[in-house]
């Protein structure tokens, strides 16, 4: 006994491959979607300020003449909060995603770690600018110091990091640690040897994302209270300094038309910066493509 | 090869172990009263079980029937499974290694393990097979490098991979893969090798290609595998186990298992009566 | 629970093709001695032609067999169920050869009468029939009690056998040179058959306890 | 082969003697470490609410609480001031609900299209690119909805205000689309291969194999990226700072202006409030609400995606 | 706090030296271009020390004023009750200097043609909330029976409280009128809405000037425009308002940079105001400055 | 079941096929001159094979020969990678299917397939048999509860999970998820299943279980089925493709392949002389 | 190449012991035969007491077999190989049975001279060691054409089979009656081994072409 009727499935077919059609095309302009307001964007930001960008704006301090303004103290300030985060950051999301993934037991407190670490990723930065001027500019008396303000952006991506590196380390088949385990190697030995270098494309991918996203944020930092005048280069970590962000916002609120020329090219420079490290993220993701 | 029949032996297979060959090798593992639980699953369930020097000693039995968590228990693997409680005692050359003041890290050093999917690292071939001596400290260049061609001439994949050691070892094809986590294993020199279904994700070819090796390593090891494939163990082995329930429900040479087994259950199971 | 139902029907099946193949064989037997009896020499013309299908019976089993094996990879009792229907079929396709043996000599002493009373003969007849129907019963059933029956009783045949040879040598001159060279064939065909089936019942002990009979007599 | 015999050395003897000389052993210390660093997080979290815990106190001290959850009004700056955290709830909600209309399906679009269209070239290339949108900097965007966005929906809706909840809203939706889509393409990517196959092999269109078998196997990945994208969206500061306005009110209208409890905290931190002033503490309530409501969101979503979980 | 600082001479005449060290000054956002004017143009003589200009608004500065933080405050109006009780609180002394002032400017749509000049009384008409919606013909019967569209300055701007305390006189201001803490935004709000009326800072005025409408103030001596001159000569009232800084006297006393950094500020505040758009004090204010400063020197 | 040698075939046995019992049973995929290129790889050579009807047909050859590559084809699965190329032609029920205006949806609506790995969609038993009726637009739910009744008795897995239809198909032992991928591909009645090596992520018993149901769905389907396991193609199949290097090395029926190929490769294959 | 090495080892090694088991055989009828024609009952004894070994080895080449094919699950050639091993085990173990029977009759017929000359007889015997000798050569090398020359040769045997039968029956009389008795089994005998190598020969065909010789004839 058939219970299918062939010809009424027949029948039907052209009207689903039609659906299937109209879909994939509606998918598809969704897609383009993205692409289209990054494109008005780009073009937006770059027909503004690609007058204003030159050498000279690379190499100039902050100044109230719009055509002597330069991005060098911010520049340099974003470069150096970087040498503050990218070490921290990776340090402490690695160190903790190593713990959650290989050391943690299932209790209580593993969970709360867990679920602490999902929900700081949800807080708002400008919660974390709070936090850093209370802990680390105040009670440990940093100062506005890059170290101050680095700290603060790395515990603000930091959850952004352990959870690209808890995705990493889980992704390392259990059977390379059972192998190592196996020839009669230590868990640290197995960690360090087998399970980073196979994490280390995930992770660094992740640490990049991470970084640019503290690349751009402003809002903590106005909290923490970074100048946004300053026309001298850091020489340490516990120098003041600014940053692409807080410049560019500074800019964008002068009277002046000029100043707006100069806030897009320096938002280019920020979004060169921030592609450049995106496609380091992206060679890193293709090169390193999972092999196991 | 001794592969006539026993055909005298009416005594029940178990006990050959302790009448046969027992007298002619020595034992490397002798298992006793040995229980597990995962959590409140009792997995093996007192298992008694003695391997011998330079033989191939086979662990056949259903899915889930504890062969795994028996092999892994022999060198420990099993604590990295949360919740695992044991019982009874295993003697590794006369030193209980369930006794936590045995270290694992030594254990495991004298008992290598090779896995049921190819599992190198995902380096070179040359590292995959240093792996093991660099962690234990050994340095010199032209000691590892000694130890490498030994290990994979002895894992029968030399001429395969001797002019791109340096390349990456996941460009080897599975069987390749497979014979060089054994030559990964041989580098430390263990006594034992545990096997647990080294072949079940190979290709027919590369099947029969382990089988010959681990002919030939146990002229130098002493080797335990878990199977899957009756004819493997049967191929294989000197003396097969047969599990079923966490249960050992034969131990015998594995002629008299193959031939003529002296449980129902046994005969069932290996000719495929079975569900 | 039973998984390998094909590979079951296909072991019964090989058993039908043994029974089949005894039966012809046990026929052929009968048909020929009673062509002997009979002076029929037709019937035993007969038996001659049939033999041919016991022969393609026989290889057609040995065929079944391998591809069996070579199918279902058989163990233990499987694997000797199956080496022993081999054996067993061509210890048949003897006995079906003697049945062919028995009708030429039926054939050779043609029309003549016979120089001695058959009752040894007979005798060996019946009992030998009885052992093939017999070891088909223990083959069937792999009934090893009875495989040791059916050699006990060869005994007898023996016994019968030698009742007989001593009758004709005793019989035994010129002219009745080829009736007595004949009829001791024909009880020699006849002792042959019942030593073939005992051959079959060491092979069903064989084929159930995986050791051999003699060993432990 | 002969593995014993030829050699001139003992590899388990060389191990014996560097065991032998090993001191320190970092198996027990490094666990310790590492836990450090993991209760990092959980400090960070506590500094958080200390931080924000003192100055609410003080807050509450001033105003009822009472009073700021069920007052209708937040005008602090009133000579009359009124503290009830609702207008800005409201105004957070709608930016958040406008920004899920954009960005859910846009973001799941793209997560299909890509994931199951695309070819894996045009994928490498696209993701990357949708990532940039993700890492623009949100007073960039924030710029972006004020001048281009809002002028352009002024054209087509003359009534919308100069700043309205649209706009950042749908600015808002456009910085988290990336996300969605980035995540949940990685969601729908790995549902294993042979699953897809199994339903085109009972010839099921590409679509029906999507809808009916991928999606719901990735949901809880799905949902999760929208969750998370949703809490961003939530604490999203810059871009409704700019164009949403900064009028707090209840109303269900988006045409006019807003203000998020983010909007206020910047208002307020880069404004001239006096220190120590009930505004000044403020700031520290209304933080503590935005945490705590980040922090619901947060456990749901870990809840529904514990719930969506499928196994494969 | 900033007092890492090794003087590198204790000499009264400061400015000839080369100082080095650290001067921290944050606070109001409307001040800022002012203070990096200043900065700019200081660390041009003195390359070693390092200035920088914070702009966390009026309050935030205060806030790290009072807590020792900052040598010098930013504000866009003068310290508050609270902030004086905590300074006195915490023993921080400190000075007010007065930088410049601010003309507010109320503009409206270019397009608006019947609009030229508002009394104080119809501004109070126009932007205290009476709970209606406000029509221009509710102000003046002839103008257009429109619906007035409001842009003012975040409510925590100095700006508002300025506009708050003078025009409002604390009393509520419209319900719908559209607030940002981004003067800009604002210019763009009025440019872009025919029924607009706003204000802000003098200076976002003067850059916009061709896209903006400026309303002339009448405070019952005749219809004033908010120019350089009206601004500065006190004649643009009542919405001019003077910015600030205040000075720790802790700073100026132990450091030397601080103390010669903030005599910078008061000889050249008048003129680089002008230049980034607001009006300078008539001179004698600096010069009581000069005076107060040479005080705490001693 | 005919079991008899051929014993009087001296022709070489890939014209079999056309002489032996091609008469008997109508052909349901007519393969000629088949091409295939994964871009430059050239994958299948010049295949020229017939698959009757009500025959299970098995296809067998060492790793990387091209099996998959070749019954993905049958069904247009191969489409799926990217940069495929064919020429030739495969006919189902006489119409070429590599013809593009052939829909591929009509034809795996036809042509029914079985993986390697059980790949149940992580839905409830029940969902996932009713999934293919369900998107071919039956929507009554009376039949639908039929069909899955029918479906899962045709797979052999009806008594096992009639109690827990509504469960998630996960909770299911290997064995009967590949037992419930069968069953849902039953339920949309079609004309030939495809079986990629289904029994080569299974333990003995479960193979053994599907092996037998594989013989009984002869009945009412024509089933294509490749397998790395000889024994397998030996036992449930009536012809044996043996495919080498992209090429169809031997096409004969099963008996014949496993006792006396034509070809001394595939004699080297079967026998396990072969590397 | 070649991966089973192990398994080519172990049929190299079955092949060995079929060897073995044939040179027992083909010893035990030369022995016998020597003890008949020398009237030595001592050497009789002897081949009869060795027979054990032979039956044990035959046993012994079965069990190896049927582990093969248990654990190395044979298919095609190889497994014929196996299949033929046990049969032509099967017949070599009955050639020595007839070598155990002929030391039987050599010792019945004890120190009587001889009734008639021998050549015949002893001519079948130098052909039927011949022949064995021949098959385990085809054997080894498994030669096709080897083995249809041993099934030629068969012919011959049952040549002097005839002629030898033929004259003992003109000489049967009372007296002679045992010698004539046991000669024309000892003939048979003789016989009977040269129809088991023909048996070899034509399993040796089966083995190497998987097809019955009989059927290509
Ligand atoms: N990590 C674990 N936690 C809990 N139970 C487990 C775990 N691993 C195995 N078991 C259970 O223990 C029993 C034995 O499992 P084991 O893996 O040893 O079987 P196996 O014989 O190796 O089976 P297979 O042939 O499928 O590998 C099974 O019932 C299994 O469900
Ligand atoms: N997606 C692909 N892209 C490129 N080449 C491929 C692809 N899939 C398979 N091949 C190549 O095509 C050839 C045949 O592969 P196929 O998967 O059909 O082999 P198979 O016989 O099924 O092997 P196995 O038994 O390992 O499954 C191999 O050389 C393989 O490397
Ligand atoms: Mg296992
Ligand atoms: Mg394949
Ligand atoms: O049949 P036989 O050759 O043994 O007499």
């Amino acid at each position: 006994m058939k219970l299918i009727n062939k010809s009424h499935v027949a029948k039907k077919m052209p009207a689903r491959l039609a659906v299937n059609t109209i879909c994939k095309g509606l998918f598809f302009l969704a897609t383009l979607v993205g692409l289209l307001v990054l494109a008005i964007l780009f073009y937006r930001i770059f027909t503004q300020g690609i007058g204003s960008l030159n050498v000279d704006f690379l190499q100039n301090f902050a100044s109230r003449k719009p055509e002597e303004a330069g991005i060098k103290a911010a520049l340099i300030g974003s470069i150096w909060l970087m040498v503050v985060v990218a070490p921290v950051s990776l340090l402490l999301g690695v160190g903790t995603a190593i713990y959650l993934e290989e050391y943690a037991r299932k209790n209580w407190i593993t969970t709360f770690i867990k679920v602490n670490i999902s929900n700081l990723a949800g807080v708002p930065s400008i919660v974390f600018g709070l936090l850093g001027l209370t802990v680390f500019v105040r009670a440990l008396a940093l100062d506005r110091s890059i170290l101050a303000a680095g700290l603060t952006m790395s515990l603000l991506v930091l959850p952004v990091i352990i959870v690209a590196a808890q995705e990493a380390i889980r992704a390392v088949p259990r059977d390379l640690r059972e192998a190592s385990f196996g020839m009669g190697a230590t868990k640290w030995q197995t960690i360090l040897k087998v399970v980073l270098p196979a994490a280390i494309p995930g992770i660094l991918t992740g640490g990049i994302l991470a970084l640019s996203r503290a690349i751009g944020e402003t809002a903590p930092l106005v909290v923490v209270g970074i100048p946004m005048f300053i026309a001298f280069l850091p020489q340490t970590v516990m120098d003041t300094f600014t940053v692409l962000p807080m410049q560019i916002y500074n800019w964008t609120s002068r009277p002046q038309e000029e100043f707006q020329q100069v806030a897009a090219a320096g938002i280019i420079v920020l979004l060169i910066l921030l592609i450049f490290m995106n496609s380091i993220a992206v060679i890193i993701r293709n090169k390193f493509q999972k092999r196991y | 090869m001794n592969m006539t029949l026993t055909r005298e032996k009416e005594s029940p297979a178990i006990e050959i172990d302790n009448v046969g060959s027992a007298a002619l090798t020595e034992k490397v593992y002798e298992t006793s009263n040995l229980n597990l639980w995962y959590g409140e699953n009792h997995a093996l369930k007192n298992i008694n079980l003695d391997m011998h020097q330079n033989e191939v000693t086979a662990i056949i039995g259903p899915s889930g029937c504890g062969k795994s968590t028996y092999i892994k228990t022999l060198n420990r693997m099993i604590e990295l499974v949360p919740d695992v409680k044991t019982t009874g005692q295993i003697k590794y050359r006369n030193r209980n290694i369930l006794d936590q003041s045995y270290k694992v890290e030594d254990l495991r050093t004298q008992v290598g393990m090779v896995f049921q999917k190819p599992n190198p690292f995902p380096k070179s071939i040359y590292e995959n097979v240093v792996y093991g001596p660099k962690i234990h400290g050994i340095k010199n260049k032209k000691i590892l490098d000694e130890i490498v061609e030994k290990s994979l001439k002895g894992a029968a994949i030399w001429d395969e991979v001797k002019d791109r050691l340096h390349e990456n070892a996941y460009g080897l094809s599975g069987g390749q893969q497979q014979r060089l986590c054994i030559a990964r294993c041989l580098a430390i020199e263990p006594d034992v090798i545990l096997m647990d279904e080294p072949t079940s994700a190979l290709d027919p070819i590369s099947t029969l290609k382990i089988e010959e090796l681990v002919q030939e390593l146990k002229k130098d090891f002493s080797i335990i595998i878990v199977t899957h494939n009756m004819q493997q163990a049967a191929r294989i082995s000197d003396r097969t186990a047969f599990f079923l329930n966490g249960e050992v429900i034969e131990y015998s040479d594995t002629n008299t298992i193959f031939s003529n087994p002296n449980d129902k259950r046994t005969e069932d199971y290996i000719t495929g009566r079975f569900g | 629970m039973i998984v390998r139902e094909n590979f079951e029907l296909q072991l019964k099946e090989l058993q039908g093709k043994i029974v089949k193949l005894a039966n012809l064989a046990s026929g052929a037997i009968s048909k020929s001695y009673a062509a002997l009896e009979s002076n029929n020499v037709d019937e035993a013309l007969e038996v001659i032609d049939d033999d041919t299908i016991a022969d393609l019976l026989e290889e057609e089993i040995n065929d079944f067999a391998i591809l069996l094996i070579a199918k279902q990879q058989p163990v233990a009792i499987d694997l000797r169920r199956i080496i022993a229907a081999i054996k067993i079929a061509s210890d048949i396709e003897r006995m079906a050869d003697f049945g062919v043996n028995i009708a030429k000599s039926a054939i050779r002493i043609g029309d003549q009468p016979f120089i001695l009373p058959l009752t040894p003969l007979k005798q060996m007849h019946d009992i030998t029939l009885k052992m093939i129907q017999l070891s088909i019963e223990a083959f069937e059933k792999e009934d090893v009690v009875l495989s040791r029956e059916i050699i006990e009783m060869d005994d007898e045949v023996d016994r019968f056998y030698g009742e007989m040879i001593r009758s004709l040598l005793r019989l035994s001159d010129e002219k009745n040179l080829q009736q007595v060279t004949q009829l001791s064939l024909i009880a020699r065909y006849l002792e042959r058959t019942a030593d073939h089936t005992t051959n079959i019942a060491e092979n069903i002990y064989f084929l159930v306890r995986g050791r051999y009979i003699s060993r432990n007599e | 082969m002969e593995l014993r015999k030829t050699e001139t050395y003992s590899v388990q003897q060389m191990i014996l003697e560097k065991k032998s000389k090993k001191k320190i052993n970092m198996e027990k210390v490094i666990p310790k470490l590492l836990f450090i660093t993991a209760a990092i997080s959980v400090f960070t979290t506590i500094g958080i609410i200390l931080t924000l815990i003192f100055e609410t106190f003080i807050f509450f001290d001033r105003v009822s609480i009472v009073e700021f959850f069920t007052e209708a009004k937040w005008l602090p700056f009133a000579s009359a001031p009124s503290y009830g955290i609702m207008p800005l709830i409201v105004g957070t909600l709608k930016i958040t609900v406008i920004a899920a209309v954009v960005a859910v399906p846009i973001g799941l679009a793209t997560a299909i299209f890509l994931s199951e269209y695309a070819s894996e070239k045009t994928r490498r290339i696209i993701k990357p690119i949708l990532e940039v949108l993700a890492g623009i900097p949100t007073i960039v965007y924030g710029f972006f909805a004020l001048t281009f966005v809002t002028p352009v929906l002024r054209d087509l809706f003359p009534s919308l205000d100069m700043f309205n909840a649209l706009s950042p809203g749908i600015v808002v939706g456009i910085m988290i689309m990336p996300m969605i889509a980035s995540l949940s393409e990685d969601a729908l990517v790995s549902v294993p291969k042979s699953i897809r196959e199994g339903a085109y092999a009972l010839g099921a269109t590409k679509l029906e194999t999507t809808i009916k078998v991928v999606l719901p196997a990735a949901i809880s990945g799905i949902v999760a990226s929208i969750v998370l994208a949703l809490s961003r969206a939530i604490g999203e500061t810059m871009i409704v700072s700019v164009a949403g306005g900064s009028t707090p009110n209840m109303s269900m209208d988006v045409t006019s202006s807003i203000q998020t409890m983010t909007a206020y905290i910047v208002q307020v931190s880069s404004g001239d409030a006096g220190y120590g002033t009930t505004i000044y503490y403020s700031i520290y309530a209304v933080g503590m609400t935005l945490f705590v409501f980040t922090l619901v969101m947060n456990l749901l979503a870990q809840f529904i995606s514990r719930k969506f979980r499928e196994e494969y | 706090g900033s007092n890492d600082t090794s003087n590198s001479g204790k000499g009264n005449e400061a400015a000839s030296n080369q100082l080095k060290g650290e001067v921290i000054t944050d606070g109001s956002s409307t001040v800022f271009p002012i203070m990096e004017a200043v900065a700019e143009e200081y660390m041009a003589t003195q390359p070693d020390v390092k200035v920088s200009v914070g702009s966390s608004g009026t309050g935030g500065g205060f806030k790290k004023f009072i807590a020792g933080d900052t040598d010098l405050a930013n504000a866009s109006r003068p310290v508050k009750e609270e902030e004086s009780a905590l300074l006195d609180e915490k023993g921080v002394k400190y000075t007010e200097l007065k930088l410049a002032f601010d003309g507010i400017s109320i503009v409206a749509n270019k397009d608006n043609d019947f609009i030229d000049s508002l009394t104080v009384e119809e501004l109070q008409k126009l932007w205290i909330d009476n709970g209606k919606v406000k029509k221009w013909s509710d102000i003046r019967p002839e103008w257009p029976n429109e619906e007035i569209k409001f842009y003012s300055p975040g409510t925590d701007s100095g700006t508002y409280d300025y506009f708050n305390e003078v025009i409002l006189e604390e009393k509520p201001m419209v319900e719908n009128a559209t607030l940002s803490e981004d003067d800009n935004v604002l210019v763009q709000g009025v440019e872009g809405d025919k029924n607009a009326i706003g204000f802000f800072g003098y200076a976002y005025y003067s850059e916009n000037k061709d896209k903006l409408k400026i309303i002339s103030i009448d405070n019952g001596k005749g219809a004033v425009e908010p120019t350089h001159e009206t601004i500065k000569s006190g004649e643009y009232a009542p919405l001019s308002r003077p910015l600030y800084t205040y000075v720790a006297n802790k700073s100026v006393a132990e450091k030397e940079q601080v103390a010669d950094y903030t005599q910078f500020i008061i000889e050249n505040a008048g003129e680089l105001a002008e230049e980034v758009g607001y009006i300078s004090l008539p001179e004698e204010e600096y010069q009581k400055d000069l005076d107060k400063l040479k005080e705490l020197e001693k």
